[in-house]
């Protein structure tokens, strides 16, 4: 066929190689700068979660209470709290659960919110009106009321305290799912997947989905602060973490009558949140530029 | 478009329904009895029965929740089980401290937000650019209670500049008219008032906005950088407009339909969320009164403020979506 | 003269190098003239008309080369506030797209009012005044109700129209037209070519119009531009380049449009497509798509050359004048 | 609020603002139950009794003199003449039987907490004349008197405003006391003005406002700034800073004790050995020194040291792990696992939260191989939690309300098991016995020694482990003058004054 | 000859809500009443400004849209009606390809996944052969195999758009709709697709309905050419016939209005006055009186009917 001559232009590099999609993505995550300090930071946290016991000079959860209160000294390097505790073993204590809220609470809500926004923006007509009446209801209940009497239905823990979080960020994660496919479902190439014989969900999950994915993705990122933060709240109440078990909100929490004459008690744990948050927002957009083939190169 | 307002209002009923239900459930499967809250600690057995059989508290719960409703629909939300007053007064006499302390956070947030976001697109990529956005990263990554008293340390304790908390200086309060401090003191002329109830509010509203800020700086960032590509920006450009004119009257006006959504979010959330700031600047509104009622397991103030806010949210998505008919022609609702 | 284009180069730096979008381009144009640019997408149009308006992004793009003469003096060494004082009162231009191209915010009679307002001096009602006279020429019925229209109560024939009226508001020396009928159904391009043309005749402006639409370009242009890879690789009047195109390029071009008249199987192509700006060929950038292709085409890019009073951008004419062929 | 302006001849009126950690829950005594609304109403109303300053013992107040007859089942009192009620009406003997009979039955109704606990072994009250007034009580009751002084209940309300305001005299209280209220601003502030009536000698200061300060750090920074004059509930992490301030810190003992109660119903600690084994596990004076910070003292028995009745002689179980391990062993329980359930707030008798204090406790449980686990509620919940018999090992605290000891050891009477006052669920009939045997007596020695009795008893048997009792702390800035936190908690503002 | 698709009365009414509760409804009469065969081999043209419901009977007769009325039967089958299983069989008859080939083509997709999504869904191949027919369909329309693990962001306009023919292909359809497939296209790649539309129209015996504005490309490829205006058919006819001898005043229009890439030919162009009025109320009697040089008072009342003139020819005017 006389049309294959051009392939002599468009030839840059020769024959390519079969390369998977998740290949091109980490190749392109690579190379922007702030999502690998944040990727470095989250591996970094993740090893402390799981190893961080190795890490601890001293046991998180007991204390000597004539050593309460100690400024940061070579001994204990960010000093004690009010029980005499080493703040630096309770802070690498805190990761796994500090994550672990993060990420299960986002995973949760995102999960439900993709679900729930999709079908509603989707389909439309009666779905859409049922859906999103829905999560107006839960959306109109001030979250952090919500998140209280969600689980003093459910009862304490921090399972529990993770999944009344996710429930009241599910509309969010709802509402922007569905705002973004309302504007990509009209796209041809969602037609033309429907013409080539796709069903609903393949349409939803192949077609319209990975292209609404960086508001989603923004927010997500933000929600793992947020709910880090939540957890914090609820155990300022004395609904979070039961004690002694570490957790960075609550040592915020619990430090904050010590502002005064030891701020250090607080001054760490929060370091630790925006760190941790910070480190995920720089992972969340670089993810983002780097699932949008767009500004790949 | 007056048809749309109660086509909206209509809808609001639903809502509210689902959200008195929920509401009525939840505080019901609460452990706490009401009848041993209002009776105290000497009660015994025999009177907590007697009080739950007049209370009503042993019928089903969808009797119970037929009664409130029937109250409800008459204005009744109840009386507080630990001061006895009815519970809308309670509510309403807190609830201008709440919608002041959030319309001033917001107002702040929309303020700064907005202008690092525009100042950051129009920098794009710049120092100041990437200054503003870990700004913006650091406001949603401190807790606000720790963020309010840091506050109250720089500003207050150390500086002097401001007072730490409260909302007004004891013996300024404005006549009562509003019940907002700020536009009482205004109507009245009162400029000792405003001066005060002005700089009590300017803490908490920071401390209060400082994660609204953040989204909006990002969602400001993030919608004028489209925008600026935009051709009819262009073709302002191409007209000869000075570029103040251009980003802050062609750009910036575009840019507000989405940043207005947010913010009307984000002023929703802000009503509900003032629960620590009320607490740490000792703010006498709605949120930090309706944990403690929960923590006191008070429910027919939690129902009622549960439900007053959302009302309130309702109302406000309303003003937002109205004032998107304003600012966007293309939307008009009919 | 009115406009005179020297060795205009424009860059633009994007991830992974550095772009020529406009690349050593010379043209001019005399008052109340009809100069048309044509060139396949991306081969340098419309940023040779930004450039001249300054209204190139930077970043990304800049200017590194060359002069804009405009009565005279350089564009290029102007002030940006004395360039906005230029933009929109002597030099006007319309875009493509006459759906995005007006702010969908503002009433069409600001809109127009603004460059009066800015350039004239005007009042907001003498403004309003003018904007209302404005639509009333480009043809808009009962302009004086739709002042107060916005853009997305207009159709987009009429949103055109609105471009052109704001353009032509402060009476323009030059007018540049970047593709204006791209985006219009026939009828209405015809209506809007109509338009500008008599617009032209009776105002005395000079019209710059950028497209790639051969069909246009014959029925409107007094003289043709032909662009190729952000460079000019022919310039002449339009009957000479319609009835005896120079380069291979032209040639080609004018050889694949389909025409009404004529039935033939087959349309004739230009195989292959534009090379990646970023990995500019070194010699030709035609070369490869060319079928009159020899070696020298690929090692040294030709020089614009003088040919029977034309200038031409290929090899064959540089021999023939030195009278090789 | 620095004074500004120019000083001119009249004189300015004095303002003082009293910062609190919450909006009282009303203001009329026979409906509330809590400190906050008892600090304001002590400086509206009167009872016919009052305490001395700095103790527990009763002088005249409404009523200039009473007698007791000799069965101790009818106390007479004179009232004071030509007292006025704020709204203008006089105070006299159909006043107080109003007052009084609005909480007996049939009237009481059962939304006032402390009627039954005041009032409760009134069988009558009777008008004698306009100025005699005579309760006749079902049974002598010993602590009567001292209740008739309390803040909560006993004060002597005008009837004529009860009538008028209906169900809003909860907001708008008419006393005879030497200050008026002037109005309440929800969750805000209550502002009373100085009663120009007074029948005594008049407040100092023109205006008191109560603000109300939910942080006690913030409360701290306050005073610290000047707008308030007086804060309490202080708390000692916040002492240096305010000291470094030139603040003028009040450190009175408090009529309280915070303990760690056994649940003695089931096992493990029904058995008394464990009790005491734990007992010994507990260093209180690391916990008052440390957690504390020194601002209390330690707790030996289960009575504040000034209380008529308090046993200086017993001897409480001391820090011993190796005895505590031993004890363990001897009753078999190395391995012990237990669940203790606590509070999420701070308390009066622990400023710093039942969650803080259980932590401690926990650790040095942990010491002697004592696996516990802690379950925190917030602190309505917890109190059902704790009535429902959950955890073996509870924290709890008692305030006292009239300075008798009778207030504080009938936490031990087996009656109070139903009531949930009785945390440990300590049944001793013995212990029972004595109580009633005590309420009987007539104040004096021979009371105070049955109490000694018991503390001997409890203090072997053990079911609850007393930690401490918190220093009463509030904090005032130099210009203030004459104040006083009373050892019941109350704060009369009457004699206090401001430069 | 046979006619492989025919459309019967078709409309297409797209309600508009409005009012209080969305009780009122307007409608945007999109289609209103057509009727055409499409005859097996033949590519049939169908021009008409924007917004004349092109792209809405294209896409009722792939059946993304339901049609409000009418039949369209393809092989005698009125398809409208299909659902499950049938529907999906039926889908791999007919095919489309859009006009704009940046949107039609999913961006986080390779190009080897995109082609390959139609055979696997429709179970056409399995495993290796997928890939190898993904090849074939690559070669056919001109691609290199190094080319399937590409995204579509990283093509030109013409490559896309072969792209999105592959697509239509790999399900071995007999009927594509060329919805626009070129008017995004610069002239010399329009020429490219246009004769690769060309040879596998012949390669594979395929039958086209081609949708476009550009009239001069529409007679180019079509046997056949249907005029639309504002929702309706307005003429239909052999393409020869239609172009040398236009009927309507709007056919006429129309192909005066075309440039013609020839300085020297000045023809008299008919300017028409006016915009296309708005389909949600369209005028009265004939829809193009409005524009009409030639109207007449019974073009204000009465809609003219389809009529036949001979050789093929029906117009829709009361002129004839
Ligand atoms: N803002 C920009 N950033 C980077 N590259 C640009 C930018 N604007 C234009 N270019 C590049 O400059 C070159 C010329 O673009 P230009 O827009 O002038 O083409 P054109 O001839 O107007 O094409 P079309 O007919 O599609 O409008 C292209 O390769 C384009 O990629
Ligand atoms: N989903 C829809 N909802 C409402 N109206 C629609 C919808 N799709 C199309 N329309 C309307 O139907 C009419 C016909 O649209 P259609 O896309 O078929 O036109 P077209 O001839 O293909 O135009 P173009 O040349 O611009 O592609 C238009 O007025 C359009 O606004
Ligand atoms: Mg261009
Ligand atoms: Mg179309
Ligand atoms: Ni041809």
């Amino acid at each position: 066929m006389e049309l294959n001559r051009e392939e002599n232009v468009m030839l840059e590099g020769g024959v390519e190689k079969t390369s998977s999609p998740w290949r091109n993505i980490w190749s392109e995550l690579v190379k922007n700068k702030a999502a690998m300090v944040g990727l470095s930071i989250i591996v970094i946290l993740i090893l402390i979660a799981l190893f961080g016991k190795y890490l601890m000079p001293y046991d998180p959860n007991t204390g000597v209470l004539a050593e309460s209160l100690q400024k940061p000294s070579s001994a204990h390097i960010f000093g004690t709290d009010e029980q005499g505790r080493d703040i630096f073993s309770r802070i690498i204590d805190g990761t796994k659960i500090s994550l672990r809220v993060g990420i299960t609470a986002v995973a949760i809500a995102l999960t439900a919110g993709i679900i729930f926004g999709s079908f509603a923006g989707y389909y439309g007509g009666k779905i859409d009106m049922y859906i999103m009446r829905l999560m107006d209801i839960i959306l109109a209940f001030p979250s952090l009321l919500l998140a209280i009497a969600f689980m003093s239905a459910l009862g304490k823990g921090i399972d529990k305290a993770i999944i009344a979080i996710s429930i009241v960020t599910i509309p969010e994660y709802a509402r922007i799912v569905r705002g973004s496919i309302l504007s990509v479902k009209e796209n041809e190439y969602v037609q033309a997947a429907k013409a080539i014989g796709n069903n609903d969900m393949g349409i939803i999950f192949k077609h319209i989905l990975p292209n609404v994915m960086s508001p989603i993705i923004v927010r997500a990122t933000l929600g793992i602060s947020t709910a880090i933060l939540e957890t914090s709240a609820l155990g300022f109440l004395g609904l979070g973490i039961q004690p002694p078990q570490a957790e960075w909100g609550s040592m915020l929490g619990a430090g904050r009558g010590y502002f005064y004459n030891a701020p250090h008690i607080v001054l760490f744990p929060g370091i630790a949140i925006t760190i941790t948050v910070l480190a995920f927002n720089l992972f969340g957009d670089g993810l983002r530029d780097a699932l949008d083939p767009k500004l790949r190169k | 478009m007056v048809k749309y307002i109660i086509k909206r209002l209509i809808l609001l009923i639903p809502v509210l329904l689902g959200v008195s239900i929920m509401v009525f459930v939840v505080m019901h499967v609460f452990q706490a009895d009401p009848a041993s809250i209002i009776l105290g600690q000497h009660a015994t057995a025999e009177q907590i029965e007697k009080l739950r059989q007049e209370l009503g508290l042993n019928n089903p719960l969808y009797v119970q929740y037929w009664d409130f409703l029937k109250g409800a629909l008459q204005g009744d939300l109840g009386s507080s089980l630990i001061t006895k007053t009815p519970v809308v007064k309670e509510i309403l006499s807190r609830f201008p401290a709440t919608i002041e302390l959030a319309l001033a956070a917001i107002i702040i947030a929309s303020i700064f937000g907005i202008s690092i976001g525009v100042i950051s697109a129009v920098k794009q990529n710049s120092i100041v650019d990437y200054i503003g956005m870990v700004f913006a990263l650091l406001g949603v990554s401190m807790p606000i209670f720790w963020l309010g008293l840091i506050l109250i340390v720089i500003f207050a304790v150390q500086m002097h500049l401001l007072p730490v908390a409260g909302r007004i200086q004891i013996g300024l309060e404005p006549a009562h008219i509003t019940g907002f401090y700020l536009i009482d003191s205004l109507l009245t002329g009162n400029m000792a008032s405003f001066k005060s109830a002005l700089s009590h509010i300017i803490l908490p509203a920071v401390a209060l906005g400082s994660y609204s800020t953040a989204i909006i700086a990002r969602m400001t960032r993030s919608t004028m950088l489209e925008i600026i590509g935009q051709d009819y920006i262009r073709t302002a450009r191409a007209k000869g407009l000075v570029e103040k004119v251009v980003i802050l009257q062609h750009a910036l006006r575009n840019a507000l339909i989405p940043i207005i959504t947010v913010i009307g979010l984000q002023l929703g959330s802000l009503l509900g969320g003032a629960v620590l700031t009320e607490t740490v600047f000792s703010w006498p509104g709605v949120g930090s009164y309706t944990v403690e009622a929960i923590l006191k397991s008070d429910y027919p103030v939690v129902q009622g403020a549960v439900i007053l806010l959302a009302v309130v949210f309702v109302l406000v998505n309303l003003a937002v979506d109205l004032l998107y008919a304003y600012l966007d022609p293309r939307i008009k609702y009919s | 003269m009115l406009l005179q284009v020297k060795n205009l180069k424009t860059q633009f730096k994007v991830k992974g190098g550095v772009v020529n979008a406009v690349d050593g381009v010379d043209f001019e144009i005399d008052r109340g003239e009809v100069v048309s640019i044509v060139g396949e997408s991306g081969s340098g149009k419309s940023v040779t008309s930004l450039s001249i308006m300054g209204l190139i992004p930077n970043p990304p793009g800049k200017v590194i080369d060359g002069e804009i003469l405009f009565k005279g003096e350089d564009l290029l060494k102007k002030t940006k506030k004395e360039l906005q004082n230029i933009r929109g009162n002597e030099i006007s231009m319309i875009f493509q797209e006459p759906m995005t191209s007006l702010n969908p915010v503002f009433t069409i009679g600001k809109q127009i009012s603004e460059a009066l307002i800015k350039h004239k001096n005007m009042s907001r009602e003498e403004a309003l005044k003018k904007s209302i006279e404005m639509l009333e020429l480009v043809g808009i019925p009962s302009p004086e109700k739709r002042v107060k229209d916005y853009p997305h109560q207009l159709s987009g024939g009429m949103r055109q129209r609105v471009m052109i009226a704001m353009a032509l508001a402060c009476g323009p020396e030059l007018l540049i037209a970047d593709e204006p009928t791209t985006a219009l159904d026939v009828t209405i391009q015809a209506q809007i070519l109509d338009l500008m043309l008599k617009l032209k005749d009776k105002l005395g402006t000079s019209i710059l119009l950028i497209t790639h639409d051969l069909g246009v370009v014959a029925e409107v242009s007094d003289r043709v531009v032909v662009m190729y890879c952000g460079k000019v690789v022919e310039k002449g009047t339009v009957m000479e380049i319609f009835e005896r195109p120079l380069h291979p390029y032209t040639e080609g071009l004018l050889l694949s449009i389909p025409r009404v008249d004529e039935k033939h199987d087959k349309l004739f192509m230009i195989p292959g497509v534009v090379p990646n700006p970023l990995n500019m060929p070194k010699g030709c950038a035609f070369a490869d798509r060319c079928h009159r292709c020899e070696e020298i085409c690929k090692k040294e890019v030709p020089p614009l050359v003088e040919y029977e009073g034309r200038q031409v951008r290929c090899f064959r004419y540089l021999n023939h004048k030195e009278g090789k062929v | 609020g620095c004074g500004k302006g120019t000083q001119t001849g009249s004189k300015k009126p004095k303002t003082l603002i009293y910062a609190q950690g919450a909006d009282p829950r009303g203001l009329d005594p026979a409906y509330v139950d809590d400190g906050e609304s008892a600090k304001i109403i002590v400086n509206v109303y009167e009872g016919l009794v009052k305490y001395k300053p700095n103790s527990t013992e009763i002088e005249p107040s409404l009523a200039t003199e009473w007698t007791v007859s000799p069965d101790g089942k009818e106390y007479t009192f004179k009232l004071r003449q030509g007292v006025k009620f704020h709204d203008g009406t006089p105070f006299n003997a159909d006043a107080v039987v109003f007052s009084v009979e609005r909480q007996l039955p049939p009237k009481a109704t059962d939304d006032m907490p402390y009627a039954s606990f005041t009032f409760g072994p009134v069988e009558k009250v009777q008008k004698v004349d306009d100025y005699t007034v005579k309760f006749i009580l079902k049974q002598p009751y010993t602590p009567f008197l001292a209740n008739l002084a309390m803040s909560l209940a006993a004060p002597i309300v005008s009837p004529a405003a009860v009538q008028k305001y209906g169900d809003k005299f909860i907001e708008n209280p008419v006393g005879t006391g030497p200050f008026k209220f002037v109005k309440w601003d929800k969750g805000q502030s209550v502002t009373l003005a100085k009663n120009e009536d007074y029948w005594g000698e008049k407040a100092k200061v023109d205006t008191v406002v109560f603000k109300i300060t939910k942080e006690n750090s913030v409360r701290a920074s306050e005073l610290i700034t000047g707008s308030v004059d007086i804060i309490d509930g202080v708390d000692p992490n916040d002492i240096k800073k305010l000291e470094d301030n030139k603040i003028q810190i009040f450190k009175g003992k408090g009529m309280n004790i915070n303990y760690m109660a056994f649940n003695t119903s089931r096992a493990p600690f029904n058995d008394p050995k464990l009790r005491e084994a734990v007992s010994h596990a507990i260093d209180r004076d690391e916990l008052v020194k440390y957690l504390y910070q020194g601002y209390a003292s330690v707790a030996n028995t289960y009575l504040p040291d000034f209380i008529p009745g308090y046993n200086d002689k017993v001897q409480p179980y001391k820090y011993d792990v190796e005895k505590a391990k031993a004890l363990l062993k001897e009753a078999g329980k190395e391995n012990l696992e237990i669940k203790m359930i606590t509070y999420s707030n701070p308390r009066p008798y622990n400023p710093v939260n039942g969650q803080k204090l259980a932590e401690a406790v926990q650790n040095y449980l942990a010491k002697v191989g004592i696996k516990a686990t802690i379950e925190v509620y917030p602190w309505t919940e917890y109190k059902q939690k704790a009535a429902q018999g959950e955890g073996d090992i509870l924290f709890y605290g008692w305030v006292g309300d009239n300075g008798d000891a009778d207030n504080f050891l009938s936490l031990l009477d087996s009656n109070e098991i139903k009531s949930s006052l009785n945390a440990a669920k300590y049944s001793n009939p013995k212990v029972d016995e004595l109580l009633a045997k005590a309420r009987r007596l007539p104040n004096g020695e021979e009371r105070n020694n049955v109490y000694k009795e018991i503390q001997e008893i409890l203090a072997v048997d053990a079911p609850w482990l007393p930690i401490s009792n918190a220093m009463d702390m509030a904090a005032y800035s130099p210009k203030v003058k004459g104040f006083t936190l009373h050892p019941t908690g109350a704060v009369y503002l009457k004699d206090v004054d401001k430069e | 000859m046979e006619a492989l698709l025919e459309v019967v009365n078709l409309k297409k009414y797209f309600p508009v809500e409005s009012g209080f509760l969305k009780k009122s409804v307007e409608y945007v009469k999109a289609v209103d009443d057509v009727s055409f065969k499409i005859y097996r081999g033949e590519t049939l043209g169908l021009v008409g400004e924007s917004g004349c419901g092109k792209s809405t009977t294209g896409r009722m007769l792939v059946n993304l849209l339901k049609p409000t009325s009418g039949e369209v039967r393809f092989e005698g089958k009125d398809i409208t009606k299909l659902k499950g299983a049938e529907e999906r069989e039926f889908r791999k008859n007919i095919q489309i390809i859009f006009q704009d080939p940046y949107a039609s083509l999913n961006p986080r997709m390779t190009v080897g996944d995109i082609i390959a999504e139609p055979i696997k869904i429709n179970r056409l191949a399995k495993g290796e052969e997928v890939e190898k027919r993904v090849l074939k369909l690559l070669e056919y329309v001109g691609l290199a195999s190094y080319h399937r693990n590409r995204y579509p962001h990283e093509f030109s306009g013409g490559q896309r758009q072969r792209v999105g023919i592959a697509r239509a292909l790999a399900v071995n359809p007999k009927l594509i709709v060329c919805d626009e497939p070129v008017s995004a296209l610069d002239v010399s790649i329009q020429a490219q697709v246009l004769n690769l539309l060309d040879d596998l129209q012949k390669e594979f015996k395929l039958t086209y309905l081609f949708i476009a504005h550009g009239l001069n490309v529409v007679k180019h490829v079509s046997d056949r050419v249907g005029v639309m205006y504002l929702g309706k058919l307005v003429e239909i006819g052999d393409a020869d016939s239609l172009y040398d001898n236009p009927l309507h005043p709007y056919t006429k229009a129309l192909l005066s209005a075309i440039p013609v890439p020839d300085p020297a030919k000045k023809r008299e162009r008919i300017i028409l006055s006016g915009d296309v009025p708005s389909p949600l109320n369209p005028p009265e009697g004939c829809r193009f009186h409005t524009r009409c040089q030639s109207c007449m008072e019974i073009c204000k009342k009465k809609e003219p009917e389809l009529k036949d003139v001979g050789q093929n020819h029906r117009v829709a005017c009361h002129l004839y």
